[in-house]
This record gives structure tokens, sequence and C-alpha cells, in this order.
């Protein structure tokens, strides 16, 4: 149990807030939409807000469950999007190794890595504009060469195992090679790499939505509550607290999860097979 | 006078129990070698002998050098002991050594850790030691990196590292196991010759009982974390007082039981003047890049119901030529034909004729896709078939496959990593066998197993043949087991055939410098009289 | 080793070529008109199209892209069209706080990990490999730029130790200079730190199991003599790539905290230049940080074949 | 102590400011570096500059223009009539990139009749002429220097620019050789800090002595307690509205703006955007004009009235429409706060942050909006709602009408009354949402005088400015 201390750490704080996500669907304390001036900037504990209300007199803890919705359907739609090109392009280039394919891709991959990741996301939302969907776009943007070099570098590895000698014995393609083969051997990495970026996608976009590019009022977000408290830290902390940490938690939760599934799927540290 | 004394040495790591009564000693001057499986316990005891062992390992007994009772010794003591008195190499020449620095420098690294001399004078020594180690200094200059030299020439600098300071124990762990059978050879020759010079004592560490039974002045046999004999090595291998030791002889030196040479005249594999290149990297920006010939005009023909052997050493082409002929790479010259259907240079091999062969290859580990059961893996070939059998005539192949390779049809239902390397191969041959191919093409089937696993195997597939009628051709570096199961040889050398011809011809008089130089190395291990 | 340098250059080249053409496509689609932005509501549109004529931008683009890239092939980065400066002045001013801030980042996000990793790896498994772990998981997790703003709260507007921002200029003294770049190079090295002392950890970690570790031990090397001497060159390999990798990091990611820091460097030059849709000064800032990206991974890379002498003979 | 540190929001694009329309360029050398012939005075009348006078002639046709004698540019060059024209010629010309051309459309020519005396001729009469040379867009430049007014002004202003480190400052020193009263600072620094904690932080710190528009109001109640500080509050002329597209179906119905009017709780935006501070407006007019008429009664909040009106127009259902903000907060936050009280009466206004740039091309050019929310700070500027091509695209002839006659009147009493008909004519068309007026909101250490408390045009005129 101590060797999965990391795993059930991570899941429990990862589901502690996904869970939070869940139940602000049907329910928030109070309607995160709804401004209420007189009841502005109340303390934590003060009244009936438990995490107090912020400068428009919403409360903070409906805030933050709604957030965690807004953070998490963007970091898993922009991971989504990383995946959903990049593995099957990191398949592709590996199939077609040292090929014109293999080159044309990792090339293409090269050129958006040497774009810094958060130009590429003010270049977007200033040409679209900012918004939700443009910050999923920007995210995913540059997870799909983050995939498609692991998919990659360790399809080529799987290429080398004898396995796949006998698989093309048998006749078959690269192609369903690449599927029935390559890609179930790939899959605990992607899982792993997957919620690492995950988490990563949850920075990025507190961090887009901080300098104002991310999801737009009045939907709640997490890097907004952060932004709009800054000038307000002085005099009412527990803005700019709530959802430092629900942020700081949640990628905490994310990475931990994380190394654990890594720790568990690595066959160095797990027993029994090989 | 005894060098080395080990006493009711055990181990134990994490609270699992690994080596227990382990006892044995050392004459100074004398060669000890330590057999036994894999996995026997031969490398701790060694480690537990140099006090470098893993975390979380638990030592008892005593272990004396001289006299001197080690365990008393703090780590700083190890340490000063370590490379002066007692040495070690391993294995692994590719990784034993640091990548990033010169071999001049790792040589001289054992001199200046122990002797208070400059660097220069520590240079000198290594440049000595590496002398001895037969790498001279006008073609091995100190300033060579490890990636610049082969795998037997690496594996000197590792034994010149060992003995720069003329230790009084060196420790061998299995120091030949990654060579070719002429690099072996020569390196323990070296060996031996460097035990003569300077009257130090060898514990030889192998799974061979050929390679230690020549070299060894005593052994000690160890099985399952204990020794299960020990003694002078002429009269432990006449007596044999252990059942285990019995089998370890017998299994190194068996020889299957095998069906009649086969008569038939019938071509079935006609490869002729087949090429094969590769291209380097261009040597200049522009330049066209270049070639690597891995084949010569190989030209050869495997009859129906022959087995064939192909030997040569490790890059000679060996592989390459399977993958030529099982149609996975097209060839750059020649022609290659299976059962009348030919196939030219360049052009790629069609289903129907590649359903005719199957394959087994030699990492039983690196052979199966772990994420699938048994049955999916062995019912692969299948998909070659044009008419694929589905349900329950697919399981009824697939069980009756494992079964002629004595598992059974409930195997189909595990996953891989639930069977042992043995297990393993026997599924390899299975799924090899199911679509019932003409020609099985085994690509050192049985090198990386253990010798008495090695035997079950070659006990099967000469069972196989002489039920189903196989051709096979059988690669390996290992000229005992080609000699045992194959019926004619090839012998290739840098991707080319040099010699050809009746297994038992070839052995009993080679033409070929080559082959005398390669059947001359190969260890023999005969009774003691 | 020198074909494969030239070959890495071809790609490079070709590589910044491409990513001309992108950026210039991408941020000629931007929709906003620098001529109406400067004028603002009450222009007419007459005085715009006249401001559009002295300001080049009626040229068809092609000849614009092809102007501006044979200037910044000759160092020649073109005027502002707001600020009316030779975008080569801008970009100096500010490269003097954002590259020293990148690499005071990185100085100090090294000297953080190195001994950390070192730490936690040779004492795997004990209270300080966990901590060290922890600490670094945590310093992952944490937004830079709410970091920053604890930073300001406690060290600046609280203790006062620190001016809450802003950078008084390199010609107030060294000193004054790099302590004003402190609280930002410490919000942007935390997370930096966390994830090089892993790297530097598992690296290390995977050295020190390799088998020339322990015929160094054999040879009769302490286990700390062998760290040295031996497992730290190997291990920094790969760690070399993420401080490479980092460095353009922190050179463009710094535009959040220089934001929170109000440091007037390249990331606040490109949010000013897209704002007031200054194009040719986000064009060219926007290139030379990719320009920066991409020299600094040639320049690992070839530090790498410099670390690992298997490369070197490619 | 003879020098200050002044803290601004924006940095200047460039420092000419008859090249561009950001306010930031006025805010740093309006009266500082530059002078026209008319300028503001600090309660927003206008006043002689470098025309020590001047003469109207009956008609209202002719300004003739007597000069201060003894100016001298910075650069040591003697002013004179020809600079004048040359400044003005410059305003006009055709390929004028003069933000605020239209200022100058009606003068016909600027003849120079000896180097201390300057005629306008006018097409029609103006009675706004006075006031429209007193804007920073009508500076006088020399010709000698006008290309280097951007990054290196020279004027005849009493402080001399002297350094600008771009990205952070501007620095000014006192012109020792001014014409007239010379300023009592030494030296002045304007520093630019954009975010509003960085604000906060650096006159907490010290770092800045004065911030004259203090970007934001939720600090101002710490400043004001805190006896280190003084907190002025002034009135701009910015009147901060819910621009509406009146061509845009629903909005050109007028129960519809009506309606809009009534759901606005001005109060809860005062209080929740901008913590307090503004005075709610029922029209496009600064409280602070004698003229004014408060007719925020007329849009009272109401959303009972409001949702009656929407059904009244055929909409029970609500409708929705866009909000596109642009970047300052009192338009962020106004805008969230408006976009939930619109939600209360059916309305669903769906929220877009622009940059300015787009703003202007979407909405200001494009006219693609439904709602925006901005302030507009030019000087009585209630002019715009007879363009029937502005933004919010008003169309009333008989505003039109109205306008075009106050621009010929001269006698002030009639000029009041007609100012006053056409307040209340756009407040009965409910044109646009009036929200309130931006209240300029200064910080300054509590030992500096003689900063402005007003904001009549945007500046910081620093020649009086001292410390105690
Ligand atoms: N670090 C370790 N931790 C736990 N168990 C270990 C460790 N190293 C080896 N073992 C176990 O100890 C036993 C003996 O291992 P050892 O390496 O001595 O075998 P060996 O005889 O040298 O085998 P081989 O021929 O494969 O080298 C094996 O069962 C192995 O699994
Ligand atoms: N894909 C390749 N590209 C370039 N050279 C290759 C390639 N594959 C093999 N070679 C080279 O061709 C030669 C023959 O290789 P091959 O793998 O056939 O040897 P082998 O006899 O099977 O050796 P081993 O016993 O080590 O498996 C070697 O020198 C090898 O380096
Ligand atoms: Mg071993
Ligand atoms: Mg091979």
């Amino acid at each position: 149990m101590l060797r999965h201390r990391n795993l059930v750490i991570g899941a429990v704080l990862a589901l502690a807030f996904l869970l939070a996500a869940v139940v602000s669907l049907f329910w928030t304390p109070f309607d995160v939409a709804e401004i209420d001036i007189a009841n502005k900037l109340k303390k934590p504990g003060d009244s009936i807000y438990l995490f107090g209300t912020d400068h428009f007199g919403r409360d903070i803890l409906s805030m933050i469950m709604v957030g965690a919705r807004t953070s998490i359907a963007v970091a898993l739609v922009a991971v989504g999007i990383g995946m959903l090109f990049g593995v099957p392009l990191g398949l592709a280039a590996a199939s077609r190794h040292g090929g014109v394919l293999d080159e044309l891709i990792m090339r293409t991959n090269d050129l958006v890595f040497a774009f810094p990741a958060l130009l590429i996301a003010v270049m977007i939302t200033a040409v679209f504009g900012p918004s939700a969907i443009n910050a999923i776009i920007a995210i995913g943007i540059f997870n799909i060469p983050v995939f498609a070099r692991l998919t990659r570098g360790a399809a080529l590895s799987v290429w080398q195992r004898d396995f796949i000698l006998a698989a093309r014995v048998a006749g078959k393609t690269a192609t369903r090679i690449s599927l029935e083969h390559i890609l179930p051997n790939l899959l605990n990495l992607l899982i792993v790499q997957g919620t690492i970026q995950f988490s990563l996608g949850i920075l990025a976009e507190a961090g887009l939505s901080y300098v104002g590019l991310g999801a737009q009022p009045p939907t709640p977000s997490w890097g907004r509550m952060l932004a709009e408290s800054q000038t307000m830290i002085s005099f009412a902390p527990h803005l700019a607290l709530f959802p430092g940490f629900a942020i700081v938690l949640t990628v905490l939760g994310l990475n931990l999860f994380g190394d654990g599934l890594r720790d568990y799927f690595d066959p160095r540290i797990r027993r029994g097979s090989r | 006078m005894t060098l080395l004394h080990v006493q009711d040495l055990a181990l134990s790591i994490n609270g699992t129990p690994i080596l227990r009564d382990i006892d044995f000693s050392l004459t100074a001057g004398q060669v000890l070698g330590i057999i036994g499986e894999s996995g026997s316990g031969k490398s701790l005891t060694a480690f537990s002998i140099m006090r470098l062992l893993p975390p979380g390992s638990l030592v008892s007994g005593r272990i004396a050098l001289d006299g001197d009772d080690l365990g008393a010794r703090t780590e700083t003591q190890m340490c000063e002991l370590r490379g002066n008195d007692i040495a070690m190499i391993f294995q692994e020449p590719m990784t034993a050594l640091n990548p990033v620095q010169t071999i001049g420098d790792q040589v001289a690294e054992t001199v200046r850790i122990h002797r208070q001399v400059s660097r220069a004078q520590a240079r000198q020594i290594a440049a000595a030691t590496l002398e001895r180690v037969e790498l001279p200094n006008d073609q091995f200059p100190l300033s060579r990196y490890p990636h610049e030299l082969s795998g037997g020439q690496r594996q000197r600098v590792v034994i010149a590292m060992a003995i720069a300071l003329r230790p009084r124990l060196l420790i061998a762990d299995e120091p030949t196991t990654a060579l070719d059978v002429t690099t072996q050879a020569q390196i323990l020759l070296l060996l031996k010759k460097l035990v003569a010079q300077d009257g130090m004592s060898l514990i030889l560490i192998s799974h061979d009982l050929a390679v230690v039974a020549h070299t060894a002045d005593t052994i000690v046999i160890m099985r399952q974390g204990r020794v299960v004999e020990a003694g002078d090595t002429q009269r432990v291998l006449a007596e044999m007082q252990h059942p285990y030791t019995r089998q370890l002889f017998d299994a190194s030196g068996h020889v299957p039981v095998r069906s009649a040479m086969s008569t038939g005249r019938e071509v079935l594999l006609k490869v002729q003047g087949v090429s094969r290149d590769y291209p380097t990297p261009r040597k200049t920006l522009l330049g066209k890049p270049g070639f690597f010939r891995a084949l010569e005009r190989v030209s050869f023909e495997l009859y129906r119901g022959e087995k064939l052997g192909l030997v040569g050493e490790s890059g000679c082409g060996k592989s390459t030529l399977t993958r030529a002929i099982l149609g996975l790479e097209a060839c750059q010259e020649g022609s290659i034909s299976i059962g009348g259907d030919q196939i030219a240079a360049g052009q790629l091999m069609p289903r129907a004729v590649r359903r005719k062969m199957q394959v087994v290859f030699q990492d039983p580990y690196g052979s199966f896709n772990p994420r699938h059961k048994v049955g999916r893996l062995v019912a692969e070939p299948f998909y070659i078939l044009d008419q694929q059998p589905r349900g329950t005539a697919r399981r009824a192949a697939v069980s009756a496959a494992l079964e002629s390779v004595g598992l059974t049809a409930d195997d189909a239902s595990k996953y891989i990593h639930e069977f042992s390397g043995g297990q393993r191969q026997r599924i390899a041959i299975a799924r090899a066998l199911i679509t019932r191919p003409e020609l099985i093409v085994l690509d050192e089937a049985v090198s990386a197993l253990d010798v008495s696993i090695r035997a079950q195997i070659l006990d099967l597939l000469s069972e196989l043949s002489a039920d189903h009628e196989l051709s096979y051709l059988f690669i390996s570096h290992d000229l005992t087991v080609v000699r045992a199961v194959t019926d004619r040889i090839l012998v290739m050398k840098d991707g080319v055939i040099v010699e050809q011809g009746t297994t038992e011809a070839v052995f009993q008089k080679p033409q070929h410098p080559y082959t005398r130089e390669l059947i001359a190395a190969v260890p023999v291990l005969e009774p003691a009289s | 080793m020198l074909r494969y340098i030239l070959k890495r250059l071809v790609s490079l080249a070709m590589t910044l070529l491409v990513a001309s053409i992108i950026v210039f496509l991408v941020i000629e689609v931007l929709p906003g008109d620098p001529a109406s932005y400067m004028l603002g509501l009450n222009a007419q549109p007459e005085t715009v199209m006249a401001l559009r004529e002295e300001l080049g931008l009626n040229a068809s683009k092609p000849v614009r892209y092809f102007t501006w890239i044979s200037g910044l092939v000759t160092g020649d980065f073109g005027i502002s069209y707001t600020y009316r400066t030779p975008v080569a002045e801008m970009i100096a001013d500010r490269a003097v706080i954002s590259l020293p801030l990148a690499v005071y980042a990185l100085v100090l996000s090294t000297l953080i990990a190195f001994p950390a990793g070192i730490i936690a790896a040779t004492r795997r498994g004990s209270a300080a490999d966990v901590s060290i772990m922890g600490f670094s998981q945590l310093g992952v997790a944490i937004p830079n730029f709410w970091f920053a703003m604890i930073l300001v709260t406690v060290f600046a507007i609280n203790l006062r130790w620190f001016s809450a921002g802003g950078f008084p200029g390199w010609e107030t003294g060294f000193f004054n200079g790099l302590k004003a770049l402190t609280l930002p190079a410490i919000a942007l090295a935390l997370p930096q730190a966390s994830i090089l002392a892993r790297v530097m950890r598992s690296s290390l970690l995977d050295t020190l199991g390799e088998d020339f570790v322990r015929s160094a031990r054999a040879k009769g090397l302490s286990v700390r003599q062998t760290l040295w001497r031996h497992a730290l060159r190997n291990a920094l390999i790969p760690v070399l790539t993420i401080i490479g990798l980092q460095f353009s990091f922190l050179l463009a990611g710094a535009i959040i905290i220089e934001n929170v820091f109000f440091l007037p460097g390249l990331g606040r030059l490109i949010f000013q230049g897209i704002s007031q849709r200054d194009l040719i000064v986000v064009e060219s800032v926007v290139m030379l940080l990719v320009f920066a990206v991409v020299v600094v991974t040639f320049l690992v890379d070839v530090a790498y074949a410099v670390a690992d002498p298997r490369l070197r003979s490619r | 102590r003879t020098d200050i540190v002044v803290g601004m929001q924006l940095e200047p694009p460039n420092l000419d400011p008859t090249a561009a329309a950001a306010a930031a360029i006025d805010e740093v050398v309006y009266a500082n570096v530059f002078e026209g012939l008319t300028r503001f005075a600090s309660d927003g009348s206008v006043i002689p500059a470098l025309a020590k006078s001047w003469e109207i002639s009956e008609d209202g046709l002719a300004y003739t223009f007597t000069l201060q004698s003894g100016v001298m540019f910075h650069d040591g060059s003697v002013f004179d009539a020809n600079d004048v024209k040359f400044s003005l010629d410059r305003a006009r010309a055709d390929d004028s990139t003069n933000a605020q051309k239209q200022l100058f459309a009606g003068i016909t020519d600027v003849v120079v009749v000896d180097p201390a005396t300057v005629t306008l001729t006018l097409e029609k009469p103006n009675g706004a002429l006075l006031f429209n040379l007193a804007w920073g867009d009508a500076i006088v430049l020399s010709p000698d220097s006008f290309d280097k007014a951007k990054t290196a002004p020279v004027g005849t202003g009493p402080f001399i620019f002297s350094k600008w480190v771009q990205g952070d400052r501007i620095e000014l020193s006192r012109n020792t050789a001014y014409w007239g009263e010379p300023a009592k600072l030494d030296k002045a620094t304007f520093k630019f800090i954009s975010e509003p904690t960085a604000a906060f932080a650096a006159l907490m710190a010290g770092d800045v002595d004065a911030f004259p528009v203090f970007p934001a109001p939720e600090n101002l109640a710490q400043f004001d307690a805190d006896p280190r500080f003084t907190v002025v509050v002034g009135s701009t002329e910015g009147e901060t509205i819910l621009s509406t597209n009146n061509k845009q179906p629903p909005f050109d119905n007028k129960l519809v703006r009506q309606a809009l009017a009534h759901a606005i709780d001005r109060k809860a935006i005062v209080d929740g955007a901008m913590f307090g501070f503004g005075t709610p407006i029922g029209t496009h007019f600064a409280p602070h004009h004698p003229a004014y008429v408060d007719l925020t009664a007329n849009s009272s909040y109401d959303p009972e009235k409001s949702r009656a009106l929407l059904k009244e127009a055929g909409f029970t259902e609500g409708f929705s429409t866009t909000l596109k903000l642009p970047p300052p907060s009192y338009a962020r936050r106004g805008g969230e706060i408006i976009a939930a009280q619109l939600r209360a009466v059916g309305i669903d206004a769906e929220i877009s942050n622009l940059e300015w740039a787009q703003w202007l091309e979407q909405v200001f050019r494009g006219k693609d909006f439904g709602l925006t929310i901005v302030s507009h700070t030019e000087p009585m500027d209630i002019g715009i709602y007879a363009k029937p091509d502005y933004y919010f695209q008003y169309d009333n002839t008989g505003f039109q009408a109205l306008i075009t006659d106050l621009e010929a009147e001269a006698d002030p009493a009639r000029r009041t009354e007609m100012m006053q008909q056409a307040q209340q004519m756009i407040s009965d068309d409910y044109v646009n949402g009036y929200l309130f007026q931006l209240a300029k909101t200064g910080v300054a250490n509590a030992d500096i005088v003689g900063l402005w408390e007003n904001s009549p045009t945007q500046a910081n005129d620093l020649t009086a400015v001292h410390w105690k």
C-alpha cells in the first residue's frame, strides 16, 4: 500500500475536484451567475458563505466548484485533441521510420516546439478572440507534438521487438500492426503522459485565464478569479487563496496520480511480471 | 595455501532468502569455477565477496581473504581492498565501461585510487596493462573511447582495469557470455595466461559447464542459492555425486534423438546469388550515401524434410538472411524461390508464398506481445491464410498446436508473462506450426535458454520434425547445438557463405580456415576419464 | 560531427524560414488595424488611410513579407508602427531585461535543483528524498503567477525587502538591477527547479544502476567518488536537454511574470504590440523568441555531442 | 523635494499629440512640454496660452490671435506666428494624420499678419473654435523639430523632455527659460505601471509619488485610511454608457431600449464596478457642466417595468444579444454586472472581452455588436449623437438640426438651453444606457500640492505642483 502512496493521495485529490465539478452540474451552494453587490467581499466563515464572497458578492465556494468544471473540461478536451492527433501521427511516423512521412511529421513537430507554448496561445487568442474554445485549441495544439513525439519514440522501440517481426511474417500491414501490437503496448505510457498533460493543461488554462485569454465571464474560472482578486489581495486575501489552492491541489493530485501510475506500471518496480 | 575461504554464507534481500549454506575455498594461484543456471545465485555470491550488494541485503557467515575476515572491515577498508587485492569483471562488456571516459583514463583510475603516483605514471601503468591484455598501444591508444572498440576489445579493457594492480583474486562473472565463440576462447586464454603470469587466483563464473571445466582447478555447482556440489574439477566430473551435476552435464552435451537424415532431393528453398545492402550515412554533406553489404551473393538450397544449419559469428549476416528469406525485406540482387515460386531481387513476397514459412526467434521474452493472450498470439499466423479458421475451428487449432508442444489447451487463455522462458519458446514453436508451413526458420531459437531447457526444446524439435516432416533452417552461433540437430550446415562469414556440407563432414574435416578456427574455439566437455 | 552540425544547421534554417512565414501569416490576420488603433475614436477614414500609407501598410502582403524578412536577415527589424522607433532598438532595450532574467532564473533553478536531485537520488527512499520529491511536486503544481503574487504580498508589500516590481535600469548599478529581478527570478525558477530536480534525480538513479558504476565500485572507488567521477557526467546528458528547453521557456514564459512585476521585457512588448496592433514589433519579437528556442535547442544538441563521445563520431 | 514621480497606467506610444489619439500622450506632454494657442484650465474653462489674447470678427468668421512675446522652443529657436500657421496647416492638410482632424474642419485659412499676430478664417461661425484649439491635438510645433516630436519632443512648455526609457518611464526637467510662470519642480518622471496591483505596491513602497488616475478603485479606501496619502476624487469628461446598436434589432425598437434602461441598477454598477466612485448620469452630459440636467429618474431602476416593456415590445421570452467589452475595468466589471441585471429581466447578453484594436474594428467601425460599454472621454461630445453613422447609429433629424444650430450659436444662455434640450432628447429616446460619469480617482503623497483635481482633458499639468 505504501508503495502506491502517491497513487492514492493523487487519486483522492483529483477525485475530490472531479466530484466538485460533477456536483456543480446539478447543485452549487449559490448561483454563480447572480451578482449581489450588497454582500460583496464577505470574509470566509462570515455569514452563510463558507469561503466568503468576491467583489460582486458571489459565493467563492460555488465559483470554485464551477471553476473546477471549466478547468477540467478545457484540460480534458485539450489533452484529447493532443492524443487524437498526436498518437496517430506518432504511430504513422514510427511505422515509416526514416521515411519522408516520418521526416515531415517530426519536422512539423520541431516547428511547433519552436514556438513557446504561451506564445501560440497568445497568438491564437489574439486572432480568434479570447474564449474557452480557443484556449482549448491553443493548449491542444501544443499537446499534439508532445504526444506525437512520445508515441513515435516508444513505438520505435516496440517496432524493434521480435513479436512485430512475427506479425509481419503473418503478413500484417504496418497500420494493422500499429493498431494491434504497437498501440496496446503504449497505453500505459500514454495514460501516464495524459495525466501529466492534463495537469499541465489545468495550469495552462489558469495561466491563460489569468491574462484574460481563457474562459469568458460569466463562466467562472480559477485563473480569472486569481486575476480579478489581484488588486484586492491586500484586504481580501481569501479571494486569491482559495482559487490558488484549488489549482495547486488539483495539479498536485494529478501529478501524484500520474507518478503513481507510472510506478504502478513500471515493470522494474512491479513484481510478478518481467 | 587457502586464499579465500567462504563459510556458511547466507544472504537475504529485503527479507527474501537468496543464498544459503555457501561454503567453498580457493587456493592461491588456482582457478575456481562457479556454475549454475540463471538465477542460482552465482553473481550474488560474487557480490557478497566484494561487498557490493544491493540495498536491503543482509549477509551472514564468514568470508576470509588470507585468513582476514572481510566482514570485520569498514566500508573504507573495503574500498582499499577492491581493485587492489580483489578485482571483478562483469558479463556485459558493452555497458561495463563509462561511455564518456577514455579507456586510458579508466584503466589509470584503478591505479590512481590505490597508489600515490602521478598522472603520467598511472597512464604508463595503464598502457602497460593494456599491452598485457593484448591491446597494443599503437593500435589502441589510451585516448580511445569505449564505443570505438568491439565487444571483445572492451572486455579486454575491463580486464585491464581489474588486473592493473595485479590483485590476488580476480572474480570474473560470466566474462564471455556476451561474446562470440572465437572471442570467448581468446578471452579465456588470456585469463588463464594472466593467472599463470601473476600467480593470481581466479573465480570464473559461468552457466556453461564446458567453459569452466577446461579452465578451473576446482568447481562449485550452485542451484537455487545453494552449493550442491564442490571440489576438484576432475573429481566432480568423474563422480557427479549430485544428480543435478549429472543433469547439467548431460544437458550441456545433449544430442537429441534424431530422425534419420532426410534423403529427399526435392528442393524446397533455393537462394540464388542473394545480396543485401544497407545504406550507410553519407560521408560528405552532399555526397552519395554509401552501402554496407550485409549479404554477398549467397546461394544455397534446402531440400524438403532437411534440417539445414547456418553458423557464423555475430554480425555475419544470419538475421539479415532470415529476413530476406521470410520476405520481410527485399534484397538487392539474386532471387529466392520457395516450393517453386520465385521472387526476384527488389520484389516483395506475395502472401501466397509467405504462408509457406514460419519463424521462431531467439528471445522468448521479446517475441510475444505482452498485451495479448496466448490463444491470440498462437493464432496470429492464421492472418496470412485466405480462409482463416474462425470460432471453434480456430480454438481447436490453437489447442492442438499448444498440445503438440507439450502445453495444455487451457494455456490459451493465459498471458505470456505467466510462462517461463522455456515454455515461451514452446509457444513460439506452436505459433510457427499452427499454419503447417513447409519451412520453419529458427533464428537462434535456443540461444537464450539455460542448458537443461535448451535440451528439452531440442528434443521437442526433433520429435516434431519426426511427426510433421518439418524442414527447417536452424541458425545459431553455437556450434555444439548446430552439430546436434542438423543434417547439413552452411558456414557464413561477413555475409559470404565460406563453406557448406553435411554436418559431420564439416565438423570432421573443415575446409575453410575460418571454419577450423570456429570449431577449435568450441569448448568441449568430455567426461573426465 | 561537422556533418552532423551542418545538417542540424540546415534544418534550423528551414525551421526558421517556415516559422517566419507562419508568424507573418498569423499576425497579418489579426483583426484590427494599427492605424485606426493609433488614431482613436474620432479619426476620419482618410486620415487613417494617410497613416496606413505612411506606415507602408498598403503594400501587398508578399512585398511586405519580403521587406520584413530581408530586413531581419540583415539585422534591420524595421520601424515600430506605434512608437516610430527602430524595432531592433526596442527589442534590445527589452532584451537586456528578459535575457538576464531568464539567465538568473535558470541559474537559481540549477543551483537549487542539482543538489536537491543529487541528494534525493543518492539517498533514495530516505526522509530527505521523500521531502525533496514532495516539495518538487508542490513546486510543479504552483502556478508561477500565483506564487509571484504571494511573493509580492509578502516580500514587497509586507516586509518591504524588495520593490514590488519595475526595473530601475542597469545604469543604476548592477546590484540594483539584480535586486529588481530577484523576486521575478524566484517566481520563475521555482517550478523549473522542481522539474529539473526530478529529472536530475531520475537520470542519476538510472545512471547509478548502470554496469559501469558497478565497475567503478569494483575498482575501489567509494560511493561518493563514483558519483562525482562517473555517474554525474553521464546523468547530466538528459538534464542538459531540460536546461535547454527551460531557457527558451523562461525567455518567453516570462510573459506572465513580467506582467505581475511590471518589468518592461520582451513578453510585455509582445502583449503591448498585440494590443496596439504594432504588427511589425510582434512579428519580430515572436521570430526572435522562435530563433532563441531553435538556436538553444541546436546548442544543446551540440553540447550533447561534446558531452557524449558516442555522438561525436556521427 | 523638487522632483516627483507620477504613475500612469498606460505608456504613450509616442510623444506627438498631433500624431495619435492615445490619451497617454497628452497625459505626459500637455501643458508640460507642448502648448497651443489656448488651453484648458483645471476647471475645464478655456484660457489663453501661447495666444495672449484674441479678437473675433462680427460675423464670427475671423479670429485674430495676438501671441505671447519672448517665447522660445526648447531647442532655443524663437516661437512666432509662422509656427502657428505651420502647425495648423499641417493638422488640416489632406495627408494629415491628426487623429482629431475634424477639430480644424471649418478653418479655411491661417494668415500670418506679423510675427506676433495670426488670423484664422472660418467657413462658418464656430462657437467651439477656442475650445477646439485647446486640445492637445492643436499644440504648436516648430517646422524645425516637428519630425522629432514622436521621440524627442521640442515644445514651448515649462518642462523640457529629457529622457524616455521605453517600457518604463519618461523624464522631464524644468525649462528655466520658460516665458510664463516657471514650474516649481526641477524634475518630473512619469512611470508607467499597467498592472493595478503593481501600481498599488509602487505607491505603497514609495516608488511613485502620485498616481493621478489610479486604476483600481477598490484600493482607494486603503489609501484614504493611510495618512501618508491623499485620495483626490474629481470629475472627468468620461460619460460611461451602455452603448446600444440602434440599428440592430431588437434595439431599433425604442421600447426595448427603454426596457434596457430600466433594467439597469446604476448604484449596483457604481458600487460593484467602481467601488462607489462615479456619479450616476441619465444622459450623455458631464454632471459638473453648468448646463447639465439630472435625468436619471427618466431611466430609474425598475425591473418590473422593464419586463413589462419587453412584453409590450413582443419579447415575452426575452432575447439574447452580445455585450462586447473593451479592456478598462469599468467596462469589464460593469459588463459582468449589467449582464447579470439584464439576465434578471430575461435578456441574455453574451459577454465577449475585446482588446481595443478589436473593439475599434468590430464595434466602432464594423458596428457588429448589440451592446457595449465605453466611456466617452472627449469633453462636450454630445455632438456625436448627431452623426447617424456613428457606431451606435442614432439617427434623429430633429436632434441633428439642433446640434447644427448649437454649433452656430454664440449666445451662452441660448446655448445652455439648446444643450439641455439635446440632453432631454437623447434621454427620452433611450439611445444608450446612461450609467455614470467616470470619476477621476487620484492618489498622491499627502505632501504634494497642486495636482489637478478634475480632469477636463486628459492631462497631468505639473506647472503648479510642488511639495509642502
Ligand atoms: N537486487 C536484487 N534484489 C532482489 N533479488 C535479487 C536482486 N538481484 C538478484 N536477485 C535474485 O537473487 C537470485 C540470484 O541472482 P543472481 O544474479 O546471483 O543469479 P545468477 O546465478 O548470477 O544468474 P545469471 O546467470 O542470470 O546471472 C535470483 O533469484 C534473483 O532474482
Ligand atoms: N537495418 C540495418 N541497417 C544497417 N546495417 C544493418 C542493419 N541490420 C543489420 N545491419 C548490419 O548487417 C550485418 C549483419 O547483421 P545481422 O543482424 O544479419 O547479423 P547476425 O549474423 O544475425 O548477427 P547476430 O548473431 O548478432 O544476431 C551487421 O554488420 C549489421 O551491423
Ligand atoms: Mg549473474
Ligand atoms: Mg541475428
